[in-house]
Parts: structure tokens; C-alpha cells; sequence
């Protein structure tokens, strides 16, 4: 079983909900436990929270959402990207450093990065500069056969 | 069906912030009972299964479950 | 509350309940109640079936979901589209007709326009045979006040 889904929202913060229940309905069709449904369902909201508070600041902008299903000898991998036309990342090695925040005043944690890196099984942050970022991370689902 | 409609609605109302708050907490209860005799972690499919809903519309109700401040909230603009 | 969603997937029978799902879950911002929220996923599911089976036979093809919230005077109002790229239909109000079906074998009941009709408060149908299907749907929220 090889799906996707293409999905554009507005940078509303009522949508990281949405984008989390989206993509968990999606993810859904791969027979997953509730533990990797939530662990894809955090990454999304740490990726979508990031396009509309920093990527967007208060101005509204537009969030892509792609999302991949692969299968390949009977595992399955699903493949998320998160996209913004932002204001875009300066050093993104910087950026991903855990507890690195721009907005600390904000109660960001600087930790999101992070959390998207340790709950998928890649991340990969590409940005230009007043362009905008682009997220893609990939999780295997069943994973006792991740680690053979 | 509209005449029945407008009495359900004007009398007993559910909202489905109420029903997903249901639906989650019987996925709880079945996830931890599957776990208890299984030993092994059930999956999403398996506990939809039990509760006769799709294994996309279990991801949804748990989703609103879980944070119905934000998913419900009606603030922006 | 203004908001929108737009989703694309391709015309596989699993993305029926993906696509139920995710109105579903775009649908719930405003709080409805179980029974308008049944109504919309059903509706949903009549015409994304619809769009599968006719519109794309067993050939697969793309199917665009648009979806709005709007808000006037405190009372909301979803709209949602569903267009495929498929083979249209030659008389739309032939086809709309009740129990009238093209695929009487396919225990296809002739009944979802009809569903549609019934369970959203409008319907608007257009088709350009060889070109594609588009219906259009809303469905205002807080019923006791559509009544006034
Ligand atoms: N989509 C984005 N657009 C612009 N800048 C971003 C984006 N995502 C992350 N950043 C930058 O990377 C920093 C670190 O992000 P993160 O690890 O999520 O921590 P936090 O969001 O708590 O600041 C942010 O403070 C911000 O400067
Ligand atoms: N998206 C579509 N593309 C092509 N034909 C369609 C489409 N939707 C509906 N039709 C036509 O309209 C007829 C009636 O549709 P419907 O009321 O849903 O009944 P059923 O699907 O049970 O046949 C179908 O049999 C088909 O011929
Ligand atoms: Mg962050
Ligand atoms: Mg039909």
C-alpha cells in the first residue's frame, strides 16, 4: 500500500490541532500503536507550531503539509513534510541545538527540534533566508524490526 | 427526517467534544486490558475493532480528547 | 472563525475514511453537535465514494477537498467541495434523481445525492463529461437557529 495526502492550511494557531488530527487520520491507515500515532502526532506539532509562531510571526501565511506512506519488504514507512513560506532560518545547525530559542519571552522551550528528532527516525530541516523552511521527517512503523 | 432532526437537536443535544471524551476513555480502558492479556501493546486498528469505529475516526476522537481548549476554541479573528 | 483546509489524495477506497476523518476533525473546531457531524461525514463519504467509483472507475485519479468555515452573525457555516478529474456525468439531474444509478450491479443504491441533499443545506453539482465532477455542500451549525 503506497498513499499520500496534500493538505494547505492558514497559519491559525487553532490549526496545529488540526494538522495533528489530519495527519493522525492519515497515519491511521498503517496498523501502528497508539504510542507511534502519538509520537508522529507531537513531531507535527512542534513542526506546524514553528511556521505559525516563528516561521509567520503574527502575520497569516500558508502551511503545506505533505504526507507519504511507503511500504518495502512488509514494513511501512510514513514520510511527513511540513512546509512554510516564512521568514526562513539563518543557521539551521544553530537552530536545532536543543534549548536554542529566538523567542524566549514567548515560554519556548527551544526544545522542538529535539522532540521532532527524537520521536521520528529522521529529520531533515532545509531554509532560506525570506523564503521559508521546510521540514521532512520519516518515521518506520513496526519497530522491533527497526532495530535487527 | 428533517421534522425528527429538529427534535433531537432541540431536545438532547450531544456534542461531539462530549462523544470523542467517551470514545477515548473506552480506548483506554480496552488498551489496558488488551495489554493485560496480551502482554504486548495493542494497536490502533486492534482497539478500533473493539469499539466498532475506524481506525482513522479513533486517531480523531483521541486528538480531541486530548486538548479540547485548542481544537475547540473559537478565539482567532 | 474564518478558516479553510484544502486536501488532496489520490482516489483510493482506504482515503474514503481518511477523508471522513479529516473533515470530520476540520469540522469539530466549531463545536457541533454528534448528529451535525454524522451528517457531514456522510455526505463526505457519498460524494468521495462517488468520485472513486464513477468518477475514476478503476483507473486512479486525484481528489481535491475544499473546506470553509465561516461565520456570520455568531451562526457558522461549512462549506465543502469535492472535485475529481474523472468522466462526468451527461445529465446531472438525471443522475440526481433518486434510487437512479449507472452501476445498478455494483449494489450501488442510486441513493447519494440524494444522502447529500437530505443531510447538508445545499447542494450544487456541477459535471463536464471527460472533464470531471464537482459538488459543492454546506451545512449551517447550530440548527435551532435555521429554523428561525
Ligand atoms: N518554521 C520556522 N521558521 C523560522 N524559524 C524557525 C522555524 N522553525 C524553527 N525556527 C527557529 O529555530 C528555533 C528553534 O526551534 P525549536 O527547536 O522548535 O524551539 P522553539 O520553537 O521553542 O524556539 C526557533 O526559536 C526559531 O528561531
Ligand atoms: N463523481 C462522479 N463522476 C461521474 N459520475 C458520477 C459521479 N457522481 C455521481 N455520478 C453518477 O450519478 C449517479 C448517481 O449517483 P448516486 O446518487 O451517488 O448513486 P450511486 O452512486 O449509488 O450510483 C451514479 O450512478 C453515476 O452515474
Ligand atoms: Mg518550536
Ligand atoms: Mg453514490
Amino acid at each position: 500500500m503506497n498513499n499520500y495526502m496534500k493538505l494547505e492550511i492558514p497559519s491559525k494557531t487553532t490549526n496545529e490541532a488540526f494538522a495533528r488530527a489530519a495527519v493522525g487520520a492519515f497515519a491511521a491507515q498503517v496498523d501502528l500503536t497508539i504510542e507511534e500515532l502519538s509520537d508522529i502526532k507531537t513531531a507535527v506539532s512542534e513542526a506546524v507550531t514553528n511556521s505559525i509562531i516563528h516561521g509567520y510571526k503574527d502575520a497569516s501565511g500558508v502551511i503545506f503539509i505533505n504526507c507519504n506512506i511507503s511500504c518495502k519488504d512488509d514494513k511501512y514507512t510514513i514520510e511527513i513534510v511540513i512546509e512554510d513560506k516564512g521568514k526562513g532560518i539563518e543557521d539551521i545547525d544553530v537552530a536545532m541545538q536543543p534549548l536554542y530559542t529566538t523567542s524566549p519571552n514567548d515560554e519556548r522551550s527551544g526544545m522542538g527540534f529535539t522532540v521532532m528528532q527524537s520521536f521520528m527516525d529522521s529529520l531533515d530541516v532545509n531554509s532560506v533566508l525570506g523564503e521559508g523552511t521546510k521540514v521532512v521527517m520519516t518515521k518506520r512503523i513496526g519497530a522491533e524490526n527497526t532495530y535487527d | 427526517i428533517g421534522e425528527i432532526k429538529r427534535f433531537i437537536r432541540d431536545d438532547g443535544i450531544i456534542k461531539v467534544s462530549r462523544a470523542y471524551k467517551d470514545i477515548s476513555y473506552k480506548a483506554f480502558t480496552v488498551k489496558e486490558r488488551m495489554m493485560a492479556e496480551q502482554k504486548t501493546e495493542p494497536t490502533l486498528a486492534e482497539i478500533a475493532n473493539e469499539l466498532n469505529i475506524t481506525p482513522q475516526e479513533l486517531s480523531t476522537a483521541m486528538e480531541a480528547a486530548r486538548s479540547p481548549e485548542s481544537l475547540y476554541a473559537q478565539t482567532d479573528d
